[in-house]
């Protein structure tokens, strides 16, 4: 009798376990990151946020009663064009229908076509190139074009005096895009700037340092400032070199929003590239409110799980997962199409780790809500300090903290 | 499930990379001539498309943008959409051009084999490609410097829906390629590709048999490139992008073992050798392993990197001659000796 | 242009340079005894570079032991190589050329093998944390500590595998080896053991030059993968076979890519990202028109051109 | 020069080369006439070789004068030396060893008008010339006993049957003067009897010029005209098998300092 009920339950049991396996509902999300090739350093920052933010979903989904999952399948692009492509087409054959991702403007350009035609969402965390700014897509862009930060540096310069600048930049489509961005912004003002870009598959650039050096001083080290525009890897290496350089020691600097992401501070960085960034003081723009909470528990969530400091784009990327289930979520079935049209309304009620992601018209990001950072000395070491604000729907610059 | 994408993706860059490894084995294979810079002509098919595509329609269209500028590739894909002669028309002169640029600089770079032995060349070649990519990507003003150059219209954007679009572009892509099969099989089984091997064989030999053996490599790296060119070109119109990152080496090598796997000299094995090669870069991708419920314990991004150069040893180490060993050239000469019964 | 605008490229291209001497001397030799243009000799680099400073950044170990484990490193992976796979090639009499193509699938299985060990320990972007220290300037130009390591070590190296080449009788041998493998197979030269050592001595050479530039730079596992077509260039410049031109070759290719680009881009504004084609360039006219490399310049006229 | 006297065919004069220290050839000076068969003879590293590179331009001259049908050769590439029928093979037989010896025999045949890209893409209006080529290929094989080894590959042929197979090829290749570098190295002896039997008809029926090295100097002093020996370079002596065996200049200088082993591999003439 006993074991009968016990029987009894166990098969009740197990018909509930499977009735509720069965409800459930598994949607793939598609992550396309540069594993291999020029942004190798960068795919796993993004793999492991788009993890989490999948995980912290699910929680929340187990703790409502919704039988719906997601499943992440992560495709390497190689940052390559065709490596995007490639990874798309394979994304789709598995019947994937929503993308984050691909971290790449060359990877974003080389799919772009496929994902129209066959009309996967493809939400960005990080392209920027202006050759993308493109209406009735299936590609978004979490990121604000390069054009507003290009704005908001041309008035902090302006705001200190400078008439030149002479802006030193990695050679890809991200660093090209940002120069004349800054460039056009900068000349609009009758100013004047110059340009000077390296080829990012170095690995050392104090051949270009040099270069630098010897070119500020033609301009002028005391009316002339240096505008950096770089990536973790370069970045830390020119400054390194830099820091060495008697006449960029004496310039006044400017950097791009990399280069006020923790990645470029102690204890993730040198203490003496702190020491040079405070020295010069390092100044320019972060696109993201730093009091914001979200991501405040998205970082310390990161450094808990993985043992080091999320990557800036990390911030994008996991909003564009939670982006991507919130979407499906919305639309209720999972279908590309839809989820493109219902995109730009969630986006627009969303706040997330990475800000705001109200979006043009081009789909991209607009809210350029900008906080004008220095690198100074604090408690015996260096770190990012906010002094003002700068705000792309006005276009004032303002300083809170002189 | 559609598999309509997958069918497509695989038809198409199946067809892309047989012309490659089909002009490899024409100038490797065959000839001896290691070329190296095989990536260097590819990239020359696509940029002549990224470039005569971009300035002409915009000149025909009578539109002042920046041809690497979002707004002109927009542009673009609605002339392409609106005017499908037009379309079909710039994809087939860039085509014919980029076959002429491409058997031009062909049988240009492969003077350095009248100087050097096979490693300095494939060395050279080797460097003239990448000197090519970061020159090009350096240049703005040629096909958009780093940003690359999009809205380069598919020739079948007119058709509507992306499956039968993409299937009428992969089967012109297959024509192509089989085109390109009967090409390369006409001249290997001629006199011309008896002469090809004897200069691969033992040059020396044949230059003292009255052979201008430089003009035979000359005209090999020609046909060769013209075929790298044109894959270039089939290879911009399907991503309808042309950048800098797709151009660097490793297609190179991906081509060579290709070659190496089908059998140097076979091209009915090298035909199986890019099939495998392709099947292989398909499914190991983890959407590939999602769609068989796999999970496996290391990232298969990475290993399956280190798979393909695991098989290439192995291959090198216990199949040289590949999966197909090299045949007789075919000539009239053969019937014409069974009459007289010397060979049996 | 005053002198003290190209003291920095000057010091950088000597730096630069005794880099490239560390790290190419190797294919240099390897090449010489075993007739392979190793493509994987970067990966070489590469693991001495993760090796150091993996040593540094986790067991705090100081500088010179942490070179030494990247030295260690590379040579056992140089040695792996070369008995996995050149040895038994060579023993099926492959040509130059399969050889050639066997190191690249090499370098692509060592490439991505350390790519899945970086991605697992969260190492695909790491420097090791040893400080540079500034010595002092000469004009512009920064002398740091890294300088005055670097180019004693590359020198001082050098003139070590020279005493050894050309007065131990190990040296000697190995010299013969390289100048007729076949001849050295005939007599009583024991081929197989000087093999090992020259590929020991390649792999260590790679392996410390890449502990240096962890000390230099970031590294990542495509490092050596980056590094590997301007190593190459250093020992084509030295005719792939002479390890003394390829020193020359080192030091050519770290003062053209350094003060070459300067005066480019000072005199007729050619951009920075050609950096490296002057490298390639010199590579493309020394294959055209002087593939024996810059050893010739050494000794005219006489075919002892070996190692 | 009277008009009886028969033009020479090849014509050598003070002919030098140079390998860095060494004179490999030094100042020669000899002709040949049209229809001859002479005998080039001399110890190891006498220059036989190397004469015969200088003469098919493989190796450029240092110095003098090589005529052919009146025409220098001085400065031509080996290929258009050999469209003006200066044929030459080599000690060790070069053949394309991944091709059978029909193949090898079609790739000598001469000014085939089916030998270029255009051919290759048309092929029709060449199969005709190919055919012929075919037969006079079989021909030759048949005549040099190679028949039954037409459908080997060459690298799977013998020793023998691959000197065998270069010397038909040559002749293949309709040469007005063909340069042999011992052809019979590596033959059975009664074969080897039978291949200098086997030129001399040749000689006899097609008029072909020839210029032969041969060791074994019972087999060549039974069939040339004339011999030349060279030594160290230099032209020793010039003149009928019969009064080069007496002599004695010769005689010493050949057997009183070479030695007559087979050759090292690769090491220089």
């Amino acid at each position: 009798m006993r074991l009968r009920i016990l029987a009894l339950t166990l098969g009740l049991l197990l018909a509930t376990v499977g009735a509720a396996w069965a409800q459930t509902t598994t949607y793939p999300i598609g992550v396309l990151i540069p594993l291999t090739g020029g942004g190798a350093a960068e795919g796993p920052f993004l793999r492991d946020a788009a993890t989490m933010a999948v995980e912290e979903i699910h929680a929340l989904l187990e703790r409502v009663g919704s039988p719906v999952r997601f499943r992440l399948i992560i495709e390497d692009t190689g940052t390559s064009p065709e490596g995007g492509l490639v990874a798309l087409e394979s994304l789709a054959a598995a019947g994937v229908q929503i993308v984050i991702g691909p971290w790449s403007s060359g990877a974003a350009s080389g799919l772009r076509a496929f994902a129209n035609a066959n009309q996967i969402l493809v939400i960005s965390p990080s392209s920027t190139s202006p050759a993308l700014a493109i209406p009735d897509d299936f590609l978004y862009r979490l990121v604000t074009p390069d054009t507003l930060q290009g704005r908001a540096v041309a008035a902090l310069l302006e705001r200190d005096g400078f008439e030149q600048v002479l802006i030193f930049h990695r050679g890809d489509s991200y660093g090209a895009g940002m120069a004349q961005a800054l460039k056009e912004a900068f000349e609009a003002a009758g100013n004047r700037a110059e340009l000077l870009a390296y080829d990012p598959d170095q690995g050392d650039y104090a051949a270009e340092v040099n270069e630098l050096a010897r070119r500020l001083r033609q301009l002028g080290v005391e009316q002339t400032a240096v505008m950096l525009v770089a990536f973790q890897p370069d970045g830390l290496n020119i400054l390194g070199h830099a820091r060495l350089n008697p006449t960029l020691r004496q310039a006044r600097w400017y950097g791009s929003k990399d280069a006020f992401s923790p990645t470029f501070f102690p204890p993730h960085a040198p203490l003496e590239i702190g020491a040079f960034m405070a020295q010069v003081q390092m100044k320019g723009f972060f696109p993201t409110p730093p009091a914001n909470p979200v991501r405040a528990t998205f970082e310390q969530k990161y450094r808990e799980r993985y043992g080091q400091e999320p990557s800036p784009w990390a911030l994008y990327m996991y909003d564009a997962a939670w982006l991507a289930a919130l979407t499906t979520l919305v639309v209720g079935e999972y279908d590309g199409a839809r989820a493109r049209d219902a995109f730009p309304e969630v986006a627009r009620l969303f706040l997330g780790a990475s800000g705001h992601k109200l979006l043009d018209g081009n789909g991209d990001a607009a809210v350029g809500v900008y906080d004008a950072m220095v690198a100074r000395e604090v408690d015996g070491t260096y770190a990012p300090v906010t002094f003002g604000q700068w705000e792309s729907g006005t276009g004032t610059l303002q300083i809170f903290n002189p | 499930m559609d598999l309509t994408p997958l069918v497509v993706s695989f038809v198409t860059f199946f067809g892309i990379y047989l012309i490659l490894a089909l002009s490899m084995n024409l100038e490797y294979g065959l000839t001896g001539l290691p070329n190296f810079g095989k990536v260097f002509f590819y990239s020359v098919g696509a940029y002549t498309s990224a470039f005569v595509v971009s300035r002409l329609m915009l000149a025909l269209g009578g539109a002042s943008l920046v041809p690497w500028s979002a707004e002109a590739a927009v542009f673009r894909e609605e002339l392409a959409r609106s005017e499908p002669w037009l379309a079909i028309g710039l994809f087939l002169l860039c085509l014919v051009l980029a076959a002429l640029v491409g058997a031009a600089l062909g049988s240009l770079l492969s003077s350095p084999a009248l100087r050097v032995q096979d490693v300095y060349l494939a060395l050279i070649l080797l460097v003239v490609a990448e000197i090519a990519r970061v020159y090009v990507r350096a240049t703005e003003g040629f096909i958009g410097g780093p940003h690359g150059l999009g809205g380069i219209p598919n020739p079948f954007r007119f058709i509507e829906g992306a499956g039968p679009r993409g299937l009428a572009y992969a089967g012109l892509v297959l024509a192509l390629a089989a085109g390109a099969y009967v090409l390369v099989e006409r001249i290997t089984h001629s006199p011309f590709g008896r002469l090809m091997k004897a200069v691969r064989d033992d040059e020396l030999a044949a230059q003292v048999l009255g052979k201008r053996t430089h003009w035979v490599k000359a005209q090999v790296m020609a046909v060769g490139s013209a075929l790298a060119a044109v894959a270039g070109v089939l290879y911009a119109f399907f991503t309808e992008f042309v950048g800098t990152e797709d151009f660097d080496s490793q297609l190179t090598f991906t081509v060579l073992l290709m070659v190496i796997l089908g059998g140097a000299g076979n091209h009915r094995g090298v035909v199986a050798g890019t099939l495998i090669m392709t099947a292989i870069d398909r499914f190991t991708r983890p959407s590939f392993l999602a769609l068989l419920g796999l999970q496996l314990p290391v990232d298969i991004n990475y290993a399956r990197h280190a798979l393909i150069g695991v098989l290439l040893v192995l291959l090198i180490l216990y199949r040289p001659q590949g999966l197909a060993p090299e045949g007789r050239v075919r000539t009239a000469a053969r019937e014409e000796v069974r009459h007289l019964g010397v060979s049996s | 242009m005053p002198w003290e605008e190209l003291t920095p490229s000057l010091f950088q291209g000597i730096l630069m340079g005794s880099l490239f001497v560390l790290m190419a001397v190797g294919l240099t030799l390897t090449y010489a005894v075993s007739r392979v243009i190793n493509f994987a000799h970067g990966e070489l680099v590469t693991l001495g570079a993760y090796a150091a400073a993996l040593a540094v950044n986790l067991s705090g170990l100081s500088l010179l032991p942490a070179l030494v484990l990247g030295a260690a490193a590379g040579a056992l992976a140089a040695l792996t190589l070369d008995e996995l796979i050149y040895k038994p090639l060579m023993a099926r009499r492959a040509s130059p050329l399969y050889l050639l193509v066997a190191s690249i699938g090499a370098s692509i299985i060592l490439r991505h093998l350390i790519y899945l060990a970086a991605d697992a320990g969260g190492w695909l972007n790491i420097k090791a944390r040893v400080m540079v220290d500034l010595v002092g300037f000469v004009g512009y130009a920064a002398v740091t500590s890294l300088h005055l390591q670097v180019v004693p070590a590359a020198l001082g190296l050098s003139l070590l595998l020279h005493l050894f080449l050309t007065r131990s009788r190990t040296g000697k041998a190995m010299r013969a080896l390289a100048e007729n493998p076949d001849l050295a197979r005939a007599s009583a030269i024991p081929v197989a053991r000087l093999r090992r050592l020259a590929w020991l001595i390649a792999g260590a050479m790679a392996g410390l030059g890449g502990g240096f530039w962890a000390v230099y730079a970031n590294i990542q596992p495509a490092l050596g993968a980056l590094l590997f077509l301007r190593l190459a260039a250093a020992s084509i410049l030295g005719g792939l076979t002479n390890v003394y031109a390829t020193i020359l070759g080192g030091y050519v290719v770290g003062l053209g890519e350094n003060v070459g680009i300067t005066l480019a881009n000072a005199w007729a504004g050619v951009p920075l990202e050609f950096r490296t084609l002057i490298t390639f360039a010199m590579v493309v006219l020394v294959l055209l028109f002087r593939p024996s490399g810059l050893g010739d310049l050494f000794t005219p006229g006489r075919s002892r051109r070996w190692i | 020069m009277s008009l009886l006297e028969p033009v020479p065919l090849l014509e050598v004069e003070g002919l030098t080369k140079r390998f860095g220290g060494i004179t490999a050839v030094d100042g020669l000076t000899f002709t040949v006439a049209e229809g001859e068969w002479v005998g080039l003879i001399g110890p190891n590293g006498s220059g036989k070789s190397t004469l015969f590179s200088l003469l098919s331009g493989v190796e450029r001259p240092d110095g003098g004068q090589i005529r052919f049908a009146g025409r220098s050769l001085v400065g031509l590439p080996p290929h258009q030396i050999a469209r003006l029928g200066l044929v030459r093979g080599f000690q060790i037989p070069r053949l394309f060893s991944s091709m059978d010896g029909l193949e090898n025999m079609l790739v000598a045949e001469k000014d085939h008008p089916g030998e270029g890209l255009a051919a290759a893409l048309a092929p029709g209006p060449f199969v005709e010339a190919e055919r012929q080529a075919a037969r006079r290929a079989a021909w030759w094989l048949t005549a040099f006993g190679l028949a039954g080894q037409a459908p080997l590959l060459a690298s799977e042929l013998s020793g023998g049957q691959m000197k065998l197979l270069e010397t038909a090829r040559a002749l293949m290749g309709q040469p007005r003067l063909l340069l042999l570098d011992e052809p019979a190295a590596g033959v059975a002896p009664a074969l080897a009897q039978g291949i200098f039997q086997k030129l001399r008809r040749l000689r006899e029926e097609q008029g072909i010029t020839l210029l032969t090295i041969e060791h074994r100097l019972d087999l060549l002093f039974d069939h040339v005209d004339r011999v030349l020996v060279l030594h160290q370079g230099r032209l020793l002596a010039d003149g009928p098998p019969g009064a080069i065996a007496e002599e004695p200049r010769v005689l010493e200088a050949y057997f009183g300092t070479a030695h007559w082993g087979p050759r090292r591999e690769g090491a220089h003439p």
